[in-house]
C-alpha cells in the first residue's frame, strides 16, 4: 500500500448511532487525524449488535475488532448497552476458551463528546494490531474450502 | 434487479482535498448493481439536489447512496429529495466520507481506498432497504393524570385549558397533596393555600375535568395514544351528587378523636369528614374503620338521620370505571422517611437517637407545618405537642436520613435547607425572644432568591446555624436534651430544647411501584420513577406516552414541580396536536413463523413493546404462541434482535442482511 | 495357493504411497475413544482390532462440503471459474470394511447414471481401497441380511484377510489391486478362513415390499417417536448420499459449494411456500428406508444399504435401520406369508 | 426397586388419565444405553426400564411436535435433566402444570459414568410431582460438590496456551459433518428455524468447512449461555465425539462467576438472558 510495504491491519468497527458514531463525527469535525485502517458500520444501539457479527468480522478477514458504544446511563434507548455489556462479559469467556484471541476484540464507551477518544482508541487498535500482523489463524479457518 | 444511484460529492475541497473523486466514480460504477454514479461540487445544495431527482426519474432508480457528510447531517435532506422524486424516502443511504474519512485521513491513496470501501458497504446495504411508510397510531385526546398534588393539578389545568379532556386521579379524599398542608412557602412566605386553593377550585370546576377522589388506579391496558386505564372508586358512603356539603353530617359525628391525617396526627377529626375546610371536593368520607355503623352494621346512622339531602349510603361499594387515555401523567409525589425504628426497606434503620415517637416534642418538619399553618390544630400558634407550651428554644436537624448512606439514603432531598430556613424564620416571627438552632451539614440554596432567604434566616431573624450532625436526643424534666457537634468551631454543642424538629428526608409515595409496574415505567433503587434522559427527555419516560413530574420523579420544591408538571403537559399536547400518533417506521418486527416464543425479546425490550401473543388461523383458532412488537411503543433500538437466538427478530433499516452484507462487502 | 503380506510390508506399501506423495487413509484412533478412517501420516498410526469406524470412506469420494466452481462479478460481466479439473492426489484407502467398499459400486451409480459427476469420478479414479475382511462383528452389524458380508468384495480391489498375529492373505481383485500389491506379497500355502458375518436379522425383500405396501401404515411414527431429527445416521452411513447447493461468498463473488444433506431434517423438504410434505419425522423415517429398500432397488436393483451398522452405532436414542426394521418385521405375523417381489 | 416404582406409576398415571402418555427409559438389551420410550397404555408399562444407561435426557422430547400430539405428558427426569425442564418453563416452552414430573434419584449414569455425574449436586430432583428414590435412608444422601469439581476439566484445559487451544479446537471442528445432532438432543435448542438453517442472510456458513463449523459452534454454545442446564446429552450424541462439554463448562463458569448463576437450579430465580444489571462487570470495555 505504501513505499514500507509493512502490513496494514484491517478493522472492523461496530458503532451506535447516538454516541460513538458522532464520536468520530466530532473527530472529523475536529480535523483529528487517525489511521485510516478503520471501517465503521453503524448500528442503532450496541443493543443490536450480536456476537454473530463478531464472527462474521473475522470471517470478512479482520485482523481487529471494535465494539463501542454509549457510556453506563448514556444509551440513547437507556439499557441497550447494558445488554450489549452483558453479552460480552459472557462471550469473551467463550472466545477465550476457544483460543481466540481477545487482544483483538476491542470494547469502549465513546460518547458523542469523545472525538479525542475515539481518534486515540482508533490508533491505538491500529498501532497493537499492527504489532500482533494479520490474523491469519482465523484466516485460515476462514478459507472457505472444503 | 437493483438499480443503484450512487452520489459522490466533493463538499468543495472538503471531500476532494484528499480523497480521490474521479477515481471513486469510476471504480463505484463497476460495482454491481449500481446503475449511475456521478459527483458534484455540493450534494446538498439545490442544483445537487436537483441531479439527484433527475437521475432518479432518468435511470428509475431503486436506491441511492449520497457519499458525503454524516447521516446526522444530511440524510434528511436526502430523504426528502429523494421522496420529491418519487422514491421511497427509506431506500435513501449515506457513505460517510467527510467526517470519517477525509477528514481525519490526510493520505490520499488511503482515504480514497476508504472511501470506496464505505461506498461499497452502503451500496450494499441499501440493495436491502425496504420501502418503508411512516406508522400511525390512533390517538385518544385524552390525559389520565394521577395525583392531585400542585404537580398533578398544574398538568391537569394545562392540558384542560388547551381544550383536552383531563381525567384526574387522586388518592386522597381531596386533591390538594402535600402542598394544601403546608403553612407558607419559601422565598417569598406567601401562604400556601392561598396560592392552591384557588387552582384547587379551578379544577373542581373546569368543564375539561373529570375528578375522581378517593380513587386508585387499578390497572392499565393499551399503549401510548390508546392507554385504556381502570380506576378504582372506593367506597366513600357519601353520595357525590346529592351531597351538599352543608357538614351537618360531620357535625353531629360522635366519634372524634381519630388522628387528622391532613394535620399529620396533630389534630383529630370525625369519623365522617372532609380531610381540610377548603378541600375539593368539599364532600365527606366515612372512614370505615372508624364508624361505628360501618364496624357493626347496626346502630348510631347520626349522619344519615341528619343529612336532609339523603346523601349517605351505608351500601356504598367500591367501583371500578374504565377511562380512555391517549397520555398519562404519573404526579404521585413523595412521602417522609419513617424516622422511627420500624422500617419498610431492610437497607433503612431509622433514627431511633432522636427519639421520635418516643418523645412527643420531636417532630417532623410536615407536622411543624400544620403547627405554624393558621388552619393547623393550634390555629397557627407555635405550641408544641406534650404540653401546650410555647417552645421557647426549637432545634433544627437537617439531613435527617438525606446523604446517609449508612443508615438512610443516599441522595439529598433538596428542599429541607431552604424549608428549615422558613421554619426558623415562622418560629422566631411568632416567638419574640425564641431561639432557633439548626445543625447542618451543608446548606444548599441555589435558585431565584434562596440564598438571600437563608442569609436572612441568620442574619437578620437570628437563627444560630451549627455545622455538624446530632449525635443523640434525650429528655431531662420536660427538656430535650440535644447533643451534637459544631465542627466549624472545633466544640460539642449541647442544647436544651422545648421542641425538635426533624427535616426528614423525601421519598417516593406509597405504592408507586405498583404504580410503576402497571405503566412499565422503570424507577430506580429508591423508589423514584426513571425519566427516559436525564438531559433530553426529563418528563419522559419509557413508556411512550406516559410522563411524569414532580417528587415522584426525584425530590423537588413547588417551583421545580410546577415547571415540570407544565412541561409533562407541554409534551402531552404537543402529541394531541396531531390527528394521529406518526412514528419512525425503523422498528424491530417479529417473523411469527419462526418465533419460538421464548419471550427473551419481551424480557430484554427496553420499552416492553413486545408483547406475548398468539397466532390465529382466520378463523381465531390458535395456531402457535408468538412474540409481537407493538409498533405504538417500539423504538428502534434491535436489542431484541440481537437477543433472539433463532433471529425471528428483525430491525427495519438495520436488518441482518443488509449489516451482514455490509461486512461481507470487505471480504477481499 | 494365497498371495500373503506381512504386516511389516503392508505398512512400508503404505509410507512408500505417502512418500510418493499419495495420501493413505485408514481406520486410526483419532481421540481415545473414537476410531474413525482418516487421512494417515503414517502407516503406524493405522489402527487394528476395530469393527467399525464411526464414519465411513464415503467422505474421501462425496466430500461434505465440495466447491464447484467460484464466481467474479465486475460491472456486469460475470466471471466463472472451474475447479473440478484441479487434480487431486493418488488415495490409497486401507483396512476399509468390506461394507464401507460396498458402497462405492452404489455410489458409482448415482453419480453417472444420468450425469457425470467429474467431482466422484476423479477421486474414484485416484484412489485405490484395500479391504479388510472382518473377523468379529457386533450386535449392530446386519452386512449378510442386505447382501453383503465380512469378505464381501464389491467397490474393493484388494481384500485382505488376517491369517494369524502377523501377516494377511490378499485378494486382489482388479488392475488397481494387483499393481499395488505387485511384488510385495509372497505366495504362500495357507488360506485364511473367511469367519462368518453376522446372523441373517431380516428378510430384505419383505422390507421391500413393506415400504411399498405401508406407505400411510401409522407404523412409521411408532416406531421411530423417538427419533430425534438429526443427521448422525445419513452422515455416518456409508451409502447416503443427498446433497444441497448453496452459494457462498458476497456481491463480488463467490463459490458455488456441493453440502451433504440429509432427509430426516425437517427443513429437506420444506417449501418456500411454508408448506412441508414431509413434516412428521415418522415420514421422513419411511422417506429414508424405502429409498434404501424400494427406491433405490427399483432404480438400480442393488440395497441401498451395506449393513454397516453404522446408523445403530451412532444413533443418540438408539435408533438405526436395523432396529426399525426388525421393528417392522416382528410387527407383521409371519415373514413368510409375505410373497418375495 | 426404583423401576417396579416406575412401572407401577406408570400404568396408574396412564389408567387413571393424569397423563396421556409416559416419557421414559425403553432398552434392547442389558448393557445397552436407554432410549425414550413413549407408554401410552397401562399395560405397556413394563416396556419402562431404570439403570444406569438410562442416560438421555427426555426433557428434549418434549419440544417434538410429535411428542406434544400425544397429549398431556409425564416425563420422567434425573436431577439434571430436571435443571432442563426449569429452564424450559422459564422460557415459555412449557406449562410445569400440564406435565407430570417423575423424579427419580440417580447416583451416576453411563459406564463409566458420564463426566457431568463426577460433580452432580443434584441426585434427587426436587421440584417433581413424585420422586422415587433407591431407599429411605438416602434421603439425606444428596451430595453437595464444590464448585471448583464443577468446572475442573475447564481449568485444565484453560491451563493451555491460546494458541493451543484454538489448535485443539480446529482440530474437534475439523471432524464436524453438521448432523445437528447436538442441537436435535438438546432439551434447549427449540427454536423453530435454527439460524443456522436461516439463508437470508446466511449467518452461519452451510459448509462443514472449518469456517462454518467454527461459525456453527461458537452460535450454538453461545445461544446456550446461561441457559445451558449441563446434561452433556450434545456432547453424547456427538458422533465425531467433539467435545462440546467443554463449551458449555465455559459458559457456565461465565454465568456462574458474574451472576452467581446456575441454569435450571432454582425455579424462582430471574435468569440472566434478556436481562442486565447496573453492576455488570466492564473491566474489558475500555
Amino acid at each position: 500500500m505504501n513505499e514500507t510495504n509493512r502490513f496494514e491491519p484491517r478493522i472492523i468497527a461496530y458503532v451506535c448511532n447516538w454516541c460513538t458514531y458522532l464520536g468520530a463525527d466530532l473527530a472529523g469535525t475536529n480535523r483529528l487525524e487517525y489511521p485510516a485502517n478503520v471501517r465503521i458500520i453503524r448500528f442503532p444501539c450496541t443493543g443490536r449488535i450480536d456476537f454473530n457479527l463478531i464472527v462474521k468480522a473475522f470471517e470478512a478477514g479482520a485482523d481487529a475488532v471494535l465494539v463501542s458504544g454509549c457510556h453506563p446511563g448514556d444509551c440513547h434507548y437507556t439499557a441497550g448497552n447494558y445488554h450489549a455489556r452483558r453479552r460480552w462479559m459472557l462471550f469473551r469467556q467463550l472466545l477465550d476458551t476457544l483460543g481466540i484471541d481477545l487482544n483483538r476484540i476491542h470494547f469502549t464507551w465513546i460518547s458523542a463528546a469523545e472525538g479525542r477518544k475515539w481518534a486515540q482508541v482508533v490508533t491505538g487498535i491500529t498501532e497493537q494490531t499492527r504489532q500482533m500482523g494479520p490474523y491469519t489463524a482465523y484466516r485460515e479457518i476462514a478459507r472457505a474450502s472444503a | 434487479m437493483a438499480r443503484i444511484g450512487v452520489f459522490t460529492c466533493w463538499c468543495g475541497e472538503n471531500v476532494a482535498r484528499h480523497v480521490d473523486i474521479e477515481k471513486v466514480t469510476e471504480t463505484v460504477a463497476q460495482m454491481p448493481g449500481v446503475r449511475c454514479s456521478i459527483n458534484y461540487k455540493y450534494m446538498c445544495s439545490d442544483p445537487g439536489q436537483a441531479q439527484i431527482r433527475d437521475k432518479i426519474q432518468s435511470e428509475r432508480l431503486t436506491g441511492l447512496v449520497v457519499a458525503s457528510c454524516s447521516p446526522h447531517m444530511h440524510l434528511k435532506t436526502f430523504r426528502k429529495a429523494a421522496q420529491t422524486a418519487g422514491l421511497n424516502p427509506y431506500l435513501v443511504e449515506m457513505a460517510n466520507i467527510r467526517e470519517h474519512c477525509s477528514w481525519v485521513h490526510h493520505n490520499r491513496e488511503e482515504a480514497t481506498a476508504k472511501a470506496l470501501d464505505l461506498i461499497r458497504m452502503s451500496v450494499e446495504k441499501v440493495k436491502r432497504d425496504h420501502e418503508l411508510v411512516p406508522i400511525r397510531v390512533p390517538l385518544t385526546r385524552r390525559a389520565l393524570v394521577i395525583g392531585g398534588g400542585v404537580a398533578g393539578i398544574q398538568a391537569a389545568l394545562d392540558i384542560a385549558d388547551a381544550g383536552h379532556e383531563v381525567a384526574l386521579v387522586e388518592r386522597e379524599p381531596s386533591i390538594g397533596g402535600k402542598m394544601a398542608g403546608l403553612s407558607e412557602t419559601f422565598p417569598t412566605l406567601d401562604c400556601s393555600q392561598c396560592i392552591l386553593t384557588p387552582r384547587m377550585v379551578e379544577v373542581g370546576q373546569h368543564p375539561n375535568i373529570k375528578l375522581y377522589t378517593y380513587s386508585e388506579v387499578e390497572s392499565v391496558e393499551g399503549y401510548v395514544g390508546n392507554f385504556k386505564i381502570t380506576i378504582r372508586q372506593k367506597a366513600r358512603y357519601v353520595d357525590m351528587v346529592k351531597c351538599t356539603g352543608c357538614g351537618d353530617c360531620w357535625n353531629s359525628c360522635p366519634i372524634k378523636k381519630n388522628l387528622s391525617e391532613f394535620d399529620c396526627g396533630m389534630g383529630f377529626r370525625k369519623a365522617i369528614y372532609i380531610p381540610f375546610p377548603q378541600a375539593v371536593p368539599a364532600r365527606p368520607v366515612i372512614d370505615r374503620l372508624a364508624c361505628t355503623r360501618l364496624k357493626r352494621g347496626t346502630g348510631c346512622g347520626l349522619c344519615e338521620k341528619k343529612c336532609q339531602a339523603k346523601a349517605i349510603n351505608f351500601a356504598d361499594e367500591d367501583k371500578l370505571v374504565v377511562e380512555q387515555a391517549g397520555a398519562v401523567i404519573v404526579a404521585t409525589g413523595y412521602k417522609l422517611y419513617n424516622i422511627a425504628k420500624e422500617q419498610d426497606n431492610a437497607q433503612l434503620s431509622g433514627y431511633g437517637e432522636y427519639g421520635y415517637g418516643k418523645y412527643k416534642d420531636v417532630i417532623d418538619a410536615l407536622q411543624f407545618e400544620r403547627l405554624v399553618s393558621a388552619s393547623g390544630p393550634t390555629g397557627g400558634e407555635i405550641k408544641r405537642p406534650s404540653d401546650g407550651k410555647i417552645p421557647q428554644s426549637v432545634v433544627f436537624i437537617k439531613c435527617v436520613g438525606s446523604r446517609d448512606n449508612a443508615k438512610g439514603l443516599a441522595y439529598c432531598s433538596k428542599i429541607c435547607c431552604m424549608y428549615t430556613a422558613k421554619h426558623t424564620m415562622l418560629y422566631k416571627h411568632k416567638t419574640p425572644g425564641g431561639e432557633a438552632h439548626v445543625f447542618y451539614m451543608d446548606i444548599r440554596a441555589g435558585g431565584k432568591a434562596y440564598d438571600e432567604f437563608v442569609r436572612r434566616a441568620i442574619e437578620q431573624d437570628g437563627a444560630k446555624y451549627y455545622r455538624g450532625r446530632v449525635s443523640k436526643i434525650t429528655e431531662e424534666n420536660g427538656k430535650l436534651i440535644v447533643r451534637g457537634a459544631d465542627t466549624l468551631a472545633g466544640a460539642p454543642v449541647t442544647i436544651e430544647a422545648d421542641m425538635v424538629v426533624l427535616a426528614v428526608a423525601m421519598r417516593p409515595a406509597d405504592g408507586v411501584h405498583a404504580l410503576a409496574q402497571k405503566l412499565n415505567v422503570g424507577y430506580d433503587e429508591f423508589g423514584f420513577l426513571s425519566e427516559s434522559h436525564p438531559k433530553l427527555r426529563p418528563v419522559e419516560t419509557n413508556a411512550a406516552g406516559v410522563f411524569i413530574c414532580g417528587a415522584c420523579h426525584a425530590p423537588k420544591d413547588i417551583p421545580e414541580a410546577v415547571a415540570q408538571a407544565s412541561a409533562a403537559a407541554g409534551k402531552t399536547l404537543v402529541m394531541f396536536g396531531r390527528e394521529e400518533l406518526t412514528r419512525e417506521p425503523e422498528i424491530a418486527r417479529i417473523n411469527e413463523q419462526t418465533c419460538a416464543a421464548c419471550y427473551t425479546c419481551v424480557r430484554g425490550c427496553p420499552y416492553t413493546a413486545i408483547e406475548r401473543a398468539e397466532t390465529l388461523t382466520p378463523k381465531g383458532v390458535h395456531v402457535k404462541y408468538t412474540a409481537r412488537v407493538n409498533e405504538g411503543l417500539c423504538m428502534g433500538c434491535g436489542t431484541c434482535v440481537a437477543l433472539c437466538p433463532s433471529k425471528s427478530a428483525e430491525l427495519e433499516g438495520f436488518t441482518e442482511q443488509q449489516i451482514y452484507s455490509m461486512v461481507e462487502s470487505l471480504m477481499t | 495357493m494365497s498371495e500373503i503380506i506381512t504386516h511389516a510390508e503392508l505398512r512400508r506399501l503404505m509410507d512408500d504411497w505417502i512418500a510418493r506423495g499419495g495420501e493413505v487413509i485408514g481406520p486410526a484412533a483419532v481421540k481415545p475413544d473414537l476410531v474413525q478412517y482418516a487421512r494417515l501420516e503414517s502407516a503406524g498410526l493405522m489402527l487394528s482390532g476395530y469393527i467399525h469406524p464411526a464414519n465411513s470412506i464415503k467422505e474421501f469420494f462425496f466430500p461434505r462440503s465440495e466447491i464447484l466452481y467460484r464466481y467474479k462479478f465486475t460491472g456486469k460481466k460475470i466471471e466463472l471459474s472451474d475447479v473440478v479439473n484441479d487434480p487431486v492426489k493418488p488415495m490409497l484407502i486401507m483396512g476399509a470394511r468390506p461394507c464401507d467398499a460396498s458402497m462405492l459400486p452404489i455410489l458409482d451409480r448415482v453419480f453417472n447414471w444420468d450425469y457425470k459427476d467429474n467431482f466422484y469420478d476423479k477421486r474414484r479414479d485416484a484412489a485405490t481401497v484395500v479391504t479388510m475382511a472382518c473377523t468379529e462383528h457386533d450386535d449392530a452389524c446386519f452386512c449378510t441380511s442386505v447382501g453383503c458380508g465380512p469378505a464381501a468384495e464389491q467397490g474393493s480391489d484388494a481384500l485382505l484377510i488376517r491369517l494369524g498375529e502377523d501377516a494377511f492373505e490378499v485378494r486382489c481383485l482388479t488392475g488397481k489391486g494387483r499393481a499395488l500389491f505387485q511384488g510385495k506379497t509372497q505366495p504362500g500355502e495357507r488360506t485364511a478362513e473367511i469367519p462368518p458375518g453376522p446372523p441373517l436379522k431380516f428378510d430384505a425383500d419383505f422390507v421391500r415390499k413393506f415400504t411399498r405396501d405401508n406407505f400411510d401404515n401409522p407404523i412409521w411414527g411408532e416406531l421411530t417417536l423417538r427419533c430425534a431429527g438429526c443427521a448422525a445416521c445419513a452422515y455416518t452411513c456409508p451409502t447416503c448420499h443427498c446433497f444441497d447447493i448453496v452459494d457462498e461468498g458476497n456481491a463480488y463473488g463467490g463459490a458455488r459449494v456441493k453440502n451433504w444433506d440429509c432427509c430426516q431434517f425437517s427443513m429437506f423438504t420444506q417449501h418456500a411456500s411454508g408448506h412441508n410434505p414431509r413434516s412428521a419425522q415418522g415420514q421422513r423415517q419411511r422417506q429414508r428406508l424405502s429409498h434404501k429398500f424400494a427406491i433405490y432397488p427399483d432404480k438400480f436393483g442393488e440395497i441401498l444399504c451395506t449393513g454397516c451398522g453404522n446408523c445403530g452405532r451412532i444413533c443418540p436414542v438408539g435408533l438405526g435401520v436395523l432396529t426399525v426394521l426388525e421393528e417392522i418385521s416382528n410387527a407383521t405375523p409371519s415373514l413368510e406369508s409375505v410373497e418375495p417381489v | 426397586m426404583i423401576v417396579d416404582q416406575l412401572r407401577e406409576l406408570c400404568a396408574r398415571l396412564l389408567s387413571e388419565g393424569t397423563a396421556q402418555v409416559v416419557i421414559g427409559y425403553g432398552q434392547a438389551a442389558p448393557g445397552k444405553p436407554a432410549y425414550p420410550v413413549f407408554i401410552r397404555r397401562a399395560e405397556d408399562a413394563d416396556q419402562l426400564v431404570w439403570n444406569d444407561q438410562c442416560m438421555t435426557n427426555l426433557a428434549a422430547t418434549l419440544k417434538r411436535r410429535e411428542v406434544k400430539a400425544l397429549g398431556k405428558p409425564a416425563v420422567i427426569v434425573k436431577g439434571c435433566d430436571e435443571r432442563a425442564l426449569i429452564m424450559l418453563a422459564k422460557e415459555s416452552q412449557i406449562v410445569r402444570a400440564n406435565i407430570y414430573v417423575i423424579g427419580v434419584e440417580c447416583n451416576g449414569a453411563g459406564r463409566p459414568a458420564m463426566a457431568k455425574c463426577a460433580s452432580c449436586d443434584v441426585h434427587v430432583p426436587r421440584w417433581t410431582d413424585t420422586v422415587i428414590r433407591e431407599t429411605e435412608s438416602q434421603a439425606a444422601a444428596v451430595r453437595t460438590t464444590p464448585s471448583s469439581a464443577r468446572y475442573a476439566d475447564l481449568e485444565a484445559f484453560m491451563r493451555k496456551t491460546p494458541e493451543a487451544r484454538l489448535a485443539f479446537w480446529r482440530a474437534e471442528f475439523g471432524r464436524c459433518v453438521k448432523c445437528y445432532a447436538c442441537r436435535q438432543v438438546c432439551p434447549l435448542c427449540y427454536c423453530e428455524r435454527c439460524i443456522a438453517d436461516k439463508n437470508r442472510p446466511c449467518v452461519i456458513d452451510t459448509s462443514a468447512t472449518p469456517k462454518g463449523n467454527f461459525a456453527w459452534h461458537i452460535t450454538r454454545a453461545f445461544h446456550l449461555a446461561a441457559r445451558c442446564a449441563g446434561c452433556d446429552e450434545c456432547a453424547r450424541a456427538c458422533p465425531a465425539h467433539i467435545d462440546l462439554r467443554l463449551l458449555n463448562l465455559a459458559l457456565a463458569a461465565a454465568a456462574e462467576d458474574h451472576f452467581g448463576w446456575r441454569a435450571g437450579m432454582d425455579p424462582e430465580a430471574e435468569p440472566p438472558a434478556g436481562a442486565y444489571s447496573l453492576k455488570d462487570k466492564e473491566d474489558f470495555i475500555g
